[in-house]
């Protein structure tokens, strides 16, 4: 569920509890004031209410110190976006096609397959193509999502951190059994990735050549 | 406002609206009137039956999630269930509902004004609003089957669809013209019919707030009719726009779409929050904290909140630029609602509080309603987002921000101005417990999507993985909680709407503003002769004044 | 009644509107001519300057604006103000999109 | 309505609220609109070349001669509001008339533009505009698009000078009240704004 298997985790995890916790705080504030002032100023304690207009300083304090906050926000947000889009010069690249429903891959070297096999440690860029209508590709342990729309190629790349399978999916909403659109990333140890591509590649040149 | 000439006692001779009989008698009276009052109480029936169905389709969707796999229905009835449920919350019901139940039956009465600019026009708003919802409901029963492509219509699935796609954007066109139409309406009565002595900072901080959504609604709301009405074309006559087989760029699509929508979010919310506005200060009993900083962060929120939409698409792969300065301006736009909040928790300072039904909702609502502005600026982070779009947390963010805000506030105004509408008073102790049996199942049904999309569970799905079903149980049963509380609560309103006990005062709550002077209900011509205004709106002359400086020494 | 007062009749004189329309015909045939000579990238400009000028003149003579009370004026600019900054914005994409 | 509440509607009558709202509507057409000039802008900063291409297809001489109708038409609407001001009834009623004979005039016009264009086979869902490249099929779908819908402009324009026509005829509209018709002048004057700005970005900008 919580699974980390990429280097986005840290910073996208971080940033969310950086803003949550922030975000708790305000909501503990603003609540506790209400409960305070509905017990202590009830009618039935407080007969005669207070005019009070409102005060200046007050309120430049509350727009001044949220804006300073929601700026730090923003600013975690940016850098770790920007992150997110530069994707090193020596990643391995991966065609993703999505259709209606399902996903199919496609490597470097020409062989196609339904479940993404990526190598541990060594960066990945997907080019994300569709088909037919918009779909987006979602892996929740890598914390990453990107759409894939028609006429348009995005990219998105991540490094793996740890070995095991994640689920692809689809997180755009694209028609009947858009919520079957599941398919699976497995993270390899480069050497076993090596020999599963080029068992892959031995394979489909048997199958071609009968 | 409390003003000289405003002993207004009805001498006898003026009929309450609701006995009016005017050239048409009976129903013909009512589907006829052109009085601000009738045609608000119109879309109220019109709004709240729109309003049960959404929730029947909210409560079959909750139930199908029960198990991972199929529970009562198919994957098609299923897509069909959560977009016709979409469509009819958002178009049908939470964008028009504060305006044009209690906007158009109460900002004439608050303006000192005996109707609103142009009554005919009001009228025409409303069968307008009728026409578009009756071939909503019509594109369920029809062959082909209700729109399935959620309530955003994405081209290109929108275009490809087979279904009744045709009557649904239709439908959403006309309910938009409605809407201009009430727009311009409540822009001209304020500008033009407010009563003498009334200048803008006397206005009551509810009819701020429907100033700023008219603004919106008249600006934005073409946009997105012109671009469904485009989706139109392109089904019929193959008419290359969006389409990507034609050479289209769906992305635009998304563009043009959100450009309205995005605001129609602050359509939906601002009047809600000038429904705050007035009762905060009413159950205090003294002055609001703020006037004009909420005033103009109503204003503000209309104009930031036009320029925010593409954060609605930060996963779609536009360029950095976009994305920096919309992520900018989505956290910008917090400021003025978080100014709003604060404002309204220092009125309760010093006050005389009383907690009744409207008292709780309005509560409620500052409470749900900051959870679900939170969450949002959750998702103004652009990594953060990446990661949380399109999941069950935007899904449980919207459910806080619409149902928790717009729909609480359309229960507190309910609680609050019903009386005043049908002089009887529901019966204040089972408001209570519906009022609470509501905000637990409101909370148990739509806390548990935080997790789920924490998780990583997308949004609009059927069928879903194993490890997300605790959650989903715990927000099913919730929403059998929320809809017994619905129900209570629903119930004791139409009854004291017969038999409640009838009121004869005019000021039931100690209200300050116009409406309140009024008789209840209120009569033919609001008023007999047009007040003068001499003070702000939530003036409470007897109590002693202080200053926030004085307070704190 | 105060409103009775504000609404002081301007009659508007045939002469005027039939220079403006003089004027539009005039800037049409300019528009027109123009649109031969290629100035490049500047040709847009030059033709939604002249569409803009045009505009302008019908907005303030024939559709009174010049006349009219402040608040439209200001209605005006909500309108044009909002369509400036929505393409602004919308361009904040599509003119930094790299495909 | 009593005798008695019809009174102080007339005490209220309020030229400048009328105006309002009409000035109000006329910015939801304008931004209706700009729905489609944003469509335009984006789309054409996409694919420039093909747009260009297509544009120098368009009846030039036509498209000059629909824009000098239509501002023509604008003149006599102007010149009909001030004859009433001035109590002229008869010119007034006359001019109006023909302001909707020129709004006749440029839809005739168009009807001529469009056969030309559908014979050549350029219309939506036909076999030889879906074989052009995509910024062509784009351009065409706009153009259609976009001068259908003010088209329908021009023909709502024209209805509503006729039901102005014949208020002015029964004395509806005189010397002393003529809001309404100066609202359907606002609106008229509006589909002359808008095509302004369709004429050279269809017809010019090559």
């Amino acid at each position: 569920m919580f699974a980390d298997a990429s280097n986005f985790v840290l910073p996208v995890d971080n940033t969310f509890i950086f803003i949550v916790i922030i975000c708790v705080f305000f909501l503990v504030l603003i609540t506790g004031m209400m409960i305070t002032f509905v017990i202590k100023y009830n009618s039935k304690k407080n007969k005669k209410a207070k005019n009070i207009h409102g005060s200046v300083p007050l309120e430049i304090t509350w727009t001044v110190i949220p804006t300073i906050l929601v700026m730090v926000m923003f600013y975690f947000g940016w850098t770790g976006y920007k992150s997110m889009t530069d994707a090193p010069k020596d990643s391995m690249a991966v065609d993703v096609y999505a259709q209606m429903w399902s996903w199919s891959y496609k490597y470097a070297n020409g062989v196609e397959s339904d479940t993404l096999f990526v190598p541990l440690n060594k960066p990945v860029k997907v080019l994300l193509h569709s088909r037919d209508v918009d779909h987006s590709f979602y892996v929740p342990a890598f914390r990453i999502k990107k759409d894939v729309i028609p006429n348009r190629t995005n990219t998105e790349w991540f490094l793996p951190t740890r070995v095991g399978s994640y689920d692809v999916l689809c997180a755009e909403y694209c028609g009947l059994r858009h919520s079957y659109m599941y398919s699976t990333v497995v993270v390899l140890p480069e050497d076993q990735y090596n020999k599963w591509i080029a068992d892959k590649q031995a394979q489909d040149n048997d199958a071609a050549t009968p | 406002m409390a003003s000289e000439t405003l002993t207004l006692h009805n001498n006898g001779h003026e009929v309450s609206y609701l006995d009016y009989q005017g050239k048409h008698k009976g129903l013909l009276g009512w589907l006829l009137s052109t009085d601000h009052k009738r045609i608000g109480i119109l879309y109220m029936i019109g709004v709240l039956s729109f309003f049960a169905v959404g929730v029947t389709l909210g409560f079959l969707i909750r139930l199908e999630l029960l198990t991972p796999q199929g529970t009562i229905v198919g994957p098609q009835a299923y897509n069909e269930f959560f977009t016709v449920h979409g469509i009819i919350m958002i178009f049908i019901v939470v964008i028009p509902v504060i305006p044009a139940v209690f906007g158009n039956f109460f900002l004439p009465i608050m303006l000192g004004a005996k109707d609103v600019a142009f009554p005919r026009i009001n009228l025409l708003t409303w069968y307008l609003y009728i026409i578009g919802g009756v071939l909503i409901l019509l594109s369920l029963v029809l062959p082909g089957g209700a729109a399935d492509t959620g309530w955003t219509f994405y081209v290109p699935y929108s275009v490809r669809t087979g279904t009744n796609m045709i009557f649904t954007l239709t439908a959403v066109f006309i309910i938009g013209f409605s809407s201009i139409l009430t727009g311009l309406n409540f822009l001209t009565t304020i500008h033009r019919m407010r009563a003498p002595g009334m200048d803008w900072f006397k206005m009551p901080l509810f009819a701020w707030s429907l100033y700023a959504t008219s603004w919106i609604q008249v600006i934005v709301t073409p946009i997105v009719g012109i671009t469904l009405l485009m989706v139109i074309v392109e089904r019929v006559f193959h008419v290359g726009i969006f389409d990507p087989t034609l050479g289209g760029d769906p992305l635009l699509f998304q563009h043009m779409f959100w450009m309205y929508s995005h605001p129609a979010v602050y359509i939906i919310i601002v009047p809600a929050m000038g429904v705050i506005s007035e009762i905060i200060p009413v159950f205090s009993q003294r002055t609001i904290f703020g006037y004009k900083f909420i005033a103009y962060s109503s204003l503000g929120i209309a104009v930031f909140g036009s320029l925010v939409w593409a954060h609605h698409m930060f996963a779609t792969g536009m360029s950095d630029t976009a994305e920096f300065v919309f992520s900018l301006l989505t956290f910008l736009v917090a400021i003025p609602s978080a100014i709003k909040v604060f404002n309204w928790t220092a009125t309760l300072y010093k006050g005389s509080i009383k907690l009744e039904a409207p008292m709780l909702y309005a509560l409620a609502f500052i409470f749900l309603f900051s959870i679900g502005g939170l969450t949002g600026i959750i998702q103004g982070a652009l990594n953060v987002d990446l990661y949380l779009t399109d999941t069950y947390f935007i899904v449980g963010h919207i459910h806080y921000v619409v149902f928790g805000g717009t729909g609480f506030g359309l229960f507190a105004a309910l609680h609050y101005w019903l009386p005043k509408m049908f002089g009887r008073m529901y019966n204040k102790k089972v408001a209570k417990v519906a009022f609470w049996i509501v905000f637990i199942g409101f909370n148990v049904l739509y806390f548990p999507f935080f997790i789920l999309g924490w998780m990583g569970m997308p949004r609009r799905s059927y069928h879903y993985l194993p490890q997300f079903q605790l959650y989903h149980v715990i927000a099913t049963v919730g929403s059998w909680i929320l809809v017994l509380g619905l129900l209570i609560m629903m119930v004791n309103l139409l009854v004291s709407l017969i038999k409640g006990k009838k009121i004869t005062e005019n000021n039931i709550w100690g209200g300050e503003t116009l409406e309140w002077k009024v008789s209840t209900p209120p009569t033919v011509e609001n008023f007999e002769e047009i007040p003068e205004v001499f003070d702000g709106p939530y003036e409470y002359k007897q109590n002693e004044y202080a200053s926030m400086e004085e307070e704190v020494k | 009644m105060e409103e009775a007062k504000e609404h002081s009749k301007h009659a508007h004189g045939y002469g005027i509107y039939v220079l403006v329309w003089l004027a539009l015909v005039t800037l049409t045939g300019l528009t027109a001519a123009v649109a031969g000579i290629n100035f490049g990238k500047l040709s847009i400009v030059v033709a939604i300057i002249i569409a803009v000028i045009k505009s302008y003149l019908v907005l303030t003579e024939f559709m009174h604006l010049k006349t009219e009370q402040r608040t439209f004026k200001a209605f005006i600019f909500v309108a044009l103000f909002f369509i400036i900054i929505s393409l602004a914005l919308l361009f904040s994409d599509y003119s930094f999109y790299v495909r | 309505m009593t005798t008695q509440e019809h009174a102080v509607e007339q005490v209220h009558r309020d030229d400048i609220r009328s105006k309002m709202g009409m000035w109000l509507f006329l910015f939801s057409e304008l931004l209706l609109f700009g729905g489609l000039f944003f469509m335009y802008s984006v789309y054409r900063f996409m694919h420039q070349q093909d747009f260009s291409i297509a544009s120098k297809e368009m009846n030039t001489f036509l498209g000059t001669l629909n824009t000098v109708i239509l501002l023509t038409s604008s003149l006599t609407m102007a010149l009909s509001i001030a004859a009433i001001q001035r109590g002229k009834k008869a010119l007034s009623i006359f001019l109006q008339i023909v302001t909707i004979l020129f709004g006749l005039a440029f839809m005739v016009n168009k009807v001529i533009e469009w056969s030309h264009e559908f014979a050549e086979g350029n219309f939506p869902g036909s076999a030889s505009l879906a074989n052009r490249p995509p910024g062509q099929i784009l351009y065409f779908g706009l153009y259609y698009s976009m001068v259908g819908l003010h088209g329908l402009h021009v023909l709502v324009g024209m209805t509503v000078i006729g039901f102005m026509t014949v208020f002015t005829i029964r004395g509806k509209i005189t010397q002393d009240n003529y809001v309404k018709l100066e609202a359907a002048g606002l609106y008229w004057h509006l589909v002359d704004i808008i095509w302004i700005f369709l004429f050279p970005l269809f017809y010019l900008i090559t």
